[in-house]
């Protein structure tokens, strides 16, 4: 079938239809709230229909018809195989070595793969306070795959985050070893709208993989603390289709909680 | 004397919130989110104006920044406290943030694993997470021991994180159904409830509906939680308001956005709303009508057999 | 109500009211299989009926209208109020400290109330081999009141257990505390078709409380391994009513599963 | 690779058998005593002669006194060895008098608590038993360390006993529903299988009706266990005779007395045995007609609706 591809896409649709790119058919992915959900549900409606999701509430393989509010919307449910509880997930799966893929967002990551979702300041009086850990940091210390998904912010990408809330690999390649994590090398992709970044685990630091398309390497420097060491093979993330653009935008996230609606974002 | 009864558990929130929590007390708190808060129980707790507490739980959301709000919180140890998309819990956020609350953050596998240590009446429990984490760099004053890390005896080199055993004092919870004996069931996902229920040296049920002792001998596979851990049985339909009970009512987006605006903004407002909305509702029923009555409430009925 | 005694009964019979009546209409009891079960059963139907008790298999609170077969028979969960699971019941319940009272039996019973159902021998290439703990270790190790019934034969009350399935008080009045148990002085009580015999928590040891009508202390001392020490206030077992044992026959143990049939036994 | 599938997972006992157990294998044994153990799955064992196993469990019962009475099993580790009224397993007694077979003997809830490590992904959990009696101070030539006290350390000074998790090489489980991807529902009281089978790195499962996946999709609260951990599924009705399954048929007295007569008599009698309802059957259909046909079918169905 040929591919009709579209220029009229906001860069943050983009970034969810690249995130999903990374999910397989074959996957077990854990899904945090926000637009990893976005991501995900978009990659079981188009190449990845025989991924499972589980939910941290307790969802085990729903079938979500679009993006939920949040973790606990009561459609999160939804023709699940099991609702269980937060130990069958995060317990019996995550901990336990069955899942591929965790999927978060986060308030800062660092260089090295890590995420701050706690605070920013002292954590025992911060500057400012973030909702917490919630199920990221087990997810991030067992996945074999971490998937993260952000907007590109220079404040968002500083070197080292303030609090590392949920693993990377901490100061370098043997840092989780050090610290005790038996998932001690795992991939870890960070899919923004300008650019993806991807963990060497040799380096233990990320290094910029694909710009999206109109991006260059410059800008991405200008808007990230810390300097990503660009790989030999940088891409380009493939654009969208028509096809995709329509999946996204009426089935997975019809009600634009999560992404603003083109038209009115662009202008057009 | 035995720790487990079999009588009628039937009680207004009154005499259970009376009974069950006092100052300085760990309170376990159910539901998550914007699915299942025990708010119904929350605002008797701040109607009794019991202070000092110290909240545990997962998703620490609506029913926990109530209580902050009120000024009865000196501590909350949890996996997260916020409401997705709704935003922040802002009293939460900003008693943190002028350090008049200890927030003693853990993650959700590590806070479900402390209460099946503490339902199994275990001391600790080894996890997989936090090492490497700051989360184990950091501990509130208060804590004694936040985790301890020891040498695996089956595999010397190989370090393990272990986390103490959670029993909260009194746990309050938000179910569907119960019957006056106190046996529960907790239909659609049930997070963390049957571990911090069963850990609780208490625990508070408020329902939707009280059913029969028979209704559940006659479907024992679905009994979530059995009578022996349940120690209070209060009927309030819409407990849960502004938050969803699956199987019966959706949240109530506008509710909850209205109160994110009050707890964000702070001062008069939130006053003002805690006046209106709590103070002055003698009753939870009260407190319903005020909120837009029948017609919202089969609004938010609709909206729930929609999603099922 | 005027009670009317009986003597038309096998001292079996009266061993199993007997034991029954050191269970509380307000207890929670776990039942091992056998003779507990009858026990406890008559205790249901007569003096405490709202006595709950719970199966290590799951079952909990069920309503059994005659002793089952064994603890997995299919009427195990007969009317309980949830059928769960193994850790339910001695997870959630005996270790977590919501039992009252344990209910077992043994193959050998000694002086400190230790309770053999492994082997006689060395356990590694056992002379005879037993089945083994099943919960009984949990529950001998966690609950406050242990009730012991068997019957008593002077091989099955020798002064040490050959092996120390079940603790009682292992080798005297702090053997359990020694050996790291939380519940480190619970009561325990061995009825047997001889007399009662309760533990001393000063001594660690059993002393005889109670003799069945028409039994000596001689004849319990010809009967055990161990010489258990006389309370002062010894007692007498008290009878059986016709009613009692109506109860028992028809109705707990109908098809003499666990009790041979009075009639038969004593050749009338 | 991703290590769950929800590709089809039904299959004859036989593949299933030849592709999961190996030997020397850990087998993790479902059922207990007389209800609902997998004997179907213990018959093609036998059949295909997999051998040096190590057979776990909680009460193991007639479908391990049948595999160590064909000789397959080096090892048991377990709660209880026996079948209630019935005796004795009597060729795992004579086995372990002989010196034939290692019998590491736990508890029931040590053993499910390391099943429910095993499912957590933890290496080892406290348990409150153990200490003071003789199960510590005897362990296995093949054991490396059966358990290990530690000082608590949020309260030095108390010993906490800790026992390794158990994580099965293959389990073999019987139960009443599955689908055809490997979720099951277990009807009645489930032991200690919700742990084992997830704890197990595969598990066969037989049962007495495949059904829908849409089934358990319309009844998510009900499923025991979802297709993560199912690695294979046998229909195989009346599959745990002469063992229950509740809801289904009862237990068979007459052929669990007889086979108990011929294990405990063991030699040629228990070989007949062997030799007539195993090795002489080429299905386990034609072992059902051998003890009985229809008619005792349809007599045991009639006697679980009546104890229901």
């Amino acid at each position: 079938m040929e591919k009709h591809y579209s220029k009229n896409y906001a860069r943050e649709e983009l970034m969810s239809i690249e995130a999903s790119r990374f999910i397989k058919s074959t996957d077990t992915v854990i899904l945090g709230t926000g637009l990893p959900m976005v991501a995900a549900i978009f990659a079981q409606k188009t190449h990845a229909p025989g991924v499972n999701f589980v939910v941290e509430s307790g969802s085990i393989d729903p079938i979500l018809p679009f993006a939920p509010f949040t973790v606990a919307d009561p459609i999160i449910g939804h023709m699940a195989v099991k609702t269980g509880t937060l130990r069958d997930v995060l317990g019996c799966l995550v901990q336990r070595g069955l899942v591929d893929i965790g999927f978060l967002g986060g308030a800062e990551i660092d260089q090295f793969g890590n995420i701050n979702s706690t605070s920013i300041g002292d954590p025992r009086k911060p500057k400012v306070r973030f909702p917490g850990s919630g199920g990221a940091n087990s997810i991030a210390s067992c996945v074999p795959k971490l998937l993260i998904i952000a907007i590109h912010e220079k404040r968002r990408f500083p070197p080292r985050v303030q609090f590392i809330t949920s693993p990377g690999y901490i100061d370098g390649p043997d840092g989780r070893k050090k610290a005790g994590l038996r998932m001690d090398r795992p991939d870890i992709i960070v899919v923004t709208d300008l650019c993806v970044m991807q963990i060497n685990p040799n380096t233990g630091r990320l290094e910029l993989t694909k710009l999206m398309p109109g991006v260059t390497a410059d800008e991405v420097y200008e808007n990230t603390g810390f300097e990503p060491k660009l790989r030999k093979e940088i891409g380009e993330v493939e654009l969208p289709t028509e096809e995709e653009l329509k999946i996204l935008r009426y089935e997975v996230d019809a009600d634009h909680i999560y992404l603003k609606e083109f038209s009115k974002q662009s202008g057009a | 004397m035995s720790k487990v009864s079999k009588n009628s558990k039937v009680m207004s929130k009154k005499e259970a919130v009376e009974t069950f929590v006092f100052d300085g007390a760990i309170v376990g708190m159910g539901g998550q989110n914007v699915a299942r808060c025990a708010v119904n129980l929350a605002h008797e707790i701040i109607k009794q104006g019991k202070k000092d507490l110290t909240l545990t739980g997962c998703n620490l959301s609506i029913h926990m920044d109530l209580l902050v709000g009120a000024g009865l919180v000196r501590k909350c140890e949890f996996g997260l406290g916020g409401m997705g998309r709704f935003g922040a819990t802002f009293q939460f956020k900003r008693a943190i943030e002028e350090g008049r609350m200890e927030a003693e953050d853990f993650d959700h596998l590590t806070m479900v694993s402390r209460f099946l240590a503490g339902e199994m009446g275990i001391p600790f429990i080894p996890v997989r997470g936090l090492m490497g984490s700051d989360i184990i760099n950091y501990q509130a004053a208060s804590t004694e021991k936040k985790c301890e890390i020891i040498n695996n005896p089956w595999n010397r080199g190989e370090k393990v994180m272990l986390v103490p055993a959670m029993q909260p004092d009194v746990t309050i919870v938000h179910v569907q159904k119960a019957d006056e004996i106190g046996n529960i069931i907790i239909q659609g996902i049930a997070s963390h409830e049957p571990e911090l229920i069963r850990a609780s040296k208490a625990t508070i049920v408020s329902c939707e509906e009280v059913v029969s002792t028979e209704f559940f001998r006659r479907n024992s596979d679905y009994t979530t939680v059995s009578y022996h851990y349940i120690d209070a049985i209060v009927e309030q339909p819409f407990g849960a308001y502004p938050t969803s009970t699956y199987g019966y009512y959706n949240f109530d987006a506008d509710h909850i956005s209205y109160y994110q605006q009050c707890a964000r903004a702070g001062g008069e407002e939130y006053k003002k709303y805690m006046n209106e909305y709590i103070y002055g509702c003698e009753t939870f029923d009260g407190f319903l009508e005020k909120c837009g009555g029948g017609k919202k409430r089969s609004q938010l009925k609709q909206e729930m057999l929609r999603s099922m």
